[in-house]
């Protein structure tokens, strides 16, 4: 626990942290900084390739081991069933309609890229390794807990079935392809092909995600101004107590998995985190009357910092704990 | 100079639903549109903005088609069945254009 | 398809002038706005482009308003106040909307 | 308030063709103009979309453009020989202005 | 031949390539992946910058060999007469009118910049050098192409002679005056100036390239699927068979000049290129009634996957069997 | 004097200058090569992140000196005094209007960080070490100015007074908050912060500061085409005068204050520079009839490259010639 709190007390003065920081005071001082729309996708962009290409090269050196399937199942698994988790919590914690408690479920079941690289960059600055292919465990976990969400919609009377094209929306949705098809560029390509681009997708990568995080800075912050009264402490508890029983499962499910130390923390990171850009989407087109500044000021403007801030060291020092050396 | 008489439709609609539109509307026959992007707004579902954001939920754009009159109401059928639950708005003005054969 | 009679207000105004603009709508009772960006355009102050511009200061947004008649008035006083002796155009049109009970 | 009837113009035209189409309305002695981005479309040569797109070619933009009633005949004639053979649309409604010793 | 299959092999398994691939793999699984229009011109403004800026160094570090004057004057004449030899090809291969085939065969007289920064990047990493100035020879290929083109139409009669305004509008065209101007920055500025801002323009210089390329197979494959059925096999022959000619008249004409095995291979890949920046905005000027996606579709779906792939490993091996040591 | 020319005319080679002078070239040409928008923000969000982060990772190593409160008084001063200066000399010189002549004079009390970061850059490569604490210092001087010039127009019964929500407006305004925020994540990180991102914000920056000034260029120069009409003689006189009156006070008081040389230096640029980007945006909320062409002309067209060029190592050898060793 002392190393979590040293990590955490350390992590908490990164450029990282203290950039999504910049972003909140600047939103709550209601300054006028803004990242244009286009600068924001450019730099999602060149995360998800990095982080897509960086684990295929992984695998292309270290070879897939039996476990990959493994995890990927494991990994669809608790999409599938952290919502029903949610869900519970959900109805019994605050008073969101069926519909609101759907959908803001369905971001919990699937996962937050930027923590998810948030917690790969304090992993490699810690020089804990993890497994390559935790990023396709990360792109196989964004569009189950969709599934189930709808599901529990329907069962509860909320809403009419699936929308016509909407699996293809889902499965084939930007982040997906991108953080999957450069996993596989980077696997095809191996080392020589990140001697090639190293020096565009690694040495620049803390400093972009510092502005990515000044950014997602600013928008939770206004959407925390512009929506303050829509969460009631019910549902701001839910939205720190929501990621440790995510990140509890991940912990097991990696650990009886036996991936290694900084492979258990990041399952954790990935199942403790929520959603905030592919199934946001997703839920305007299949849950529209749910309101969007539940789930969109729960992920982003609560659970997102918490994992940020707390949530990644307490992941990584109870994987040590139960999974490291 | 010669021009005649349209209907100028402006549908403001989720850009997650963008697709289903565009869809919809050469499906009810319409020889073309043009789609404009929106910084932000407000409603009664609240205000927003695109600056910064990543993701399309939670932005709009703005679709504007310049028909025949005669086919105003196949548009506007179509535009409503996709609209359905969803928040936007449907705007239809009068207006006369040039070069009618275009339409 | 049953429609109703409304008004679309257009406002072109200066981007430092946004904020202000919006909370004049918003107090002036209207149900909602869209705000559009604009790449450039000319008038009596010259000619201006977005291209390559960091400062806010020399773009404007124009700010769709569509609203029940009654409703107008209200409006345009509020948008004149902040309009005042700053640059800007407003423009009104009658249209019709579908799903009334929206606005 | 007081308002004043004039014409509300919208030229949707390509965007290798928005300077002369600009050059020609300042000729035509409009007083003003906004140009307005397109993010994408659909017509009868096709559908197209500005998302990644380096060319101006492929790509449209609006221009808007409110002037006096007396002015139209002039304006449409010079929007006209701009547009030529060249694909876009132009539509014009009736509206009213504030402030109207502004146009 | 052994060298050309195996440096082909090589360049279709590298993160470029690749990366393209990805583009059009997402274009055709119609996902929603998008690059915003503000970073693909960011990007390309960046290669623009950076591919001219490294030319004129190079020109300032060796020299002007009495060669240029003829190089360039080998680009314009090529430029202006490829055009109508594609004009013969494609009245003979397709059912074009006359309008469609001479705004077409404008696009192969010019030159794609992108093919050629390609071109740069696989000559750099197997090693062979090439004049510094062919980026001035670059620029000076974009326009006479147009020129030849509209005169075509106009003798064909196709269409009213030359619109005001449009020859500033491609003398001047933002990619001309870019690289120019690069060009003489670098050479004016040379090794001095490269050092100050070498690791802006040539660490990261891959890994934009990449993901413009990505952009660009993005582009292509929705080109592709939203007019698919403007090819017909005449013009899809056309499409691959228009780059070979080309590609044979610009290795002629390096060998007869003289110039080295990397500048022989980079004017048959400028003469083999088709452009889809500058040429397809001044055929919406000057040739509207032409149908933009057969020229679109053609260019940036056909030919210049072709070059990426195939074309430019045989004109790199073509040029290192007749000029090459 | 000597090494103030040799500066001057290396200066003036420099890809920084020479991409500026581009700019202008491609205006005046009426080339379309333009940068998008966002991309110009994106550079300048950029430049204000990476100066202001290694400006407090300066202080954090070298400790604050008790100067510090007295350069930022200093700068506080020198920024509210400068416009009674400006105003004074352009009613003189010009027959620009009350208001016109005030707006003018806000611009030139304020500061053009993207001058504070190429005179930055000059010292730099010469190796003459300043003040971290000079970023703070220029986010200090970017307000007060606006003060001054609202009582000007007041006082001469110009313009009603204070516009509620300014305040605000113009001390949380973006690039303040930038600035200062990213000083105080570079102090509060220090150097081990710096290592995490040092190949973000100390390797592209040169590189990506010639991108901007291509694109300043690019705008002051479209500027000056636009209302070239708008600058007689005696306002374009000003716009070369005022900067060496405002880099007089600046030496001033620098040496006054002790500060270094490569403080002095900085000190005289801030003075000596005029905004661009804040002030104008203030302008229009708060004098809506002042003409914007004649002050962004006179401060993107004249003034700025006026320094970027003569005026930055000017300052810089009279700040050797006073404070230098
Ligand atoms: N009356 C209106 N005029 C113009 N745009 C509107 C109006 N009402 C709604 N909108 C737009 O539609 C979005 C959703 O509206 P709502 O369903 O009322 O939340 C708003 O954020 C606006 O962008
Ligand atoms: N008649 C008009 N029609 C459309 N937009 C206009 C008109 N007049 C002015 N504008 C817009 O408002 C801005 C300021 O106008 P002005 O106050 O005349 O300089 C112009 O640059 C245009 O973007
Ligand atoms: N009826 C219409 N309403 C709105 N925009 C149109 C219409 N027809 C054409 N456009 C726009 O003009 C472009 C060219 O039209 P077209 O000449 O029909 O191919 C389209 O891609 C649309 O952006
Ligand atoms: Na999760
Ligand atoms: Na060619
Ligand atoms: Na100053």
């Amino acid at each position: 626990m002392d190393g979590m709190l040293e990590l955490a007390g350390q992590n908490l003065i990164s450029p990282i942290i203290l950039s999504f920081a910049l972003g909140l005071a600047a939103a709550w001082a209601r300054s006028d900084l803004t990242i244009p729309e286009a600068v924001a996708k450019a730099m999602s962009i060149y995360l998800l390739f990095a982080i897509g290409f960086k684990g295929g090269v992984a695998v292309s050196a270290h070879g897939i081991d039996t476990r990959l399937a493994l995890a990927l199942l494991a990994g669809v698994v608790l999409s599938a069933l952290l919502p029903l988790v949610a869900f519970a919590l959900l109805r019994a914690m605050s008073r969101l309609s069926v519909l609101d408690a759907a959908a803001t479920a369905a971001h919990y079941g699937s996962i937050s890229i930027v923590t998810f690289v948030a917690a790969t960059s304090v992993l490699t600055s810690v020089g804990i390794a993890a497994e390559g292919y935790m990023v396709a465990v990360a792109a196989a976990m964004e569009a189950p807990a969709i599934l189930s969400a709808l599901w529990l919609a329907a069962r509860h009377g909320g809403a009419a079935g699936m929308v016509p094209g909407l699996w293809r929306e889902i499965l084939f949705n930007g982040s997906i392809v991108l953080l999957v098809g450069a996993f596989l560029i980077g696997w095809a390509t191996g080392e020589p092909g990140l001697a090639e681009i190293d020096s565009f997708i690694s040495a620049p990568f803390k400093g972009v995600l510092c502005l990515f995080l000044l950014d997602m800075g600013l928008v939770a912050g206004r959407g925390l101004r512009q929506s303050g009264g829509v969460l009631g402490t019910g549902l701001f508890v839910f939205g720190v107590l929501m990621p440790l029983v995510g990140g509890a499962a991940g912990l097991a499910a990696g650990f009886a998995l036996g991936l290694s130390e900084g492979g258990v923390a990041l399952l954790a990171t990935l199942a403790a985190s929520a959603s905030y850009i592919a199934v946001p989407a997703a839920m305007r087109v299949a849950l529209p009357e749910a309101n969007p500044s539940v789930y969109l000021t729960l992920s982003l403007g609560v659970t997102f910092p918490f994992n940020l801030t707390l949530g990644i060291p307490l992941y990584i020092a109870l994987a040590g704990a139960i999974a490291g050396g | 100079m010669q021009t005649h008489q349209a209907k100028r439709v402006e549908i403001i609609i989720e850009q997650p639903m963008r697709g289903r539109l565009e869809e919809a509307l050469a499906a009810s026959g319409v020889t073309g549109y043009t789609v404009l992007p929106v910084l932000g707004g407000s409603g009664r579902s609240g205000q927003w903005s695109r600056e910064g954001q990543v993701s399309p939920a939670g932005g709009m754009v703005a679709v504007i088609c310049i028909l025949r009159t005669e086919r105003l109401e196949g548009l506007l059928e179509a535009a409503l069945a996709v609209l359905g639950r969803h928040i936007g708005v449907v705007c239809v003005t009068d207006c006369a254009v040039l070069r009618a054969e275009r339409f």
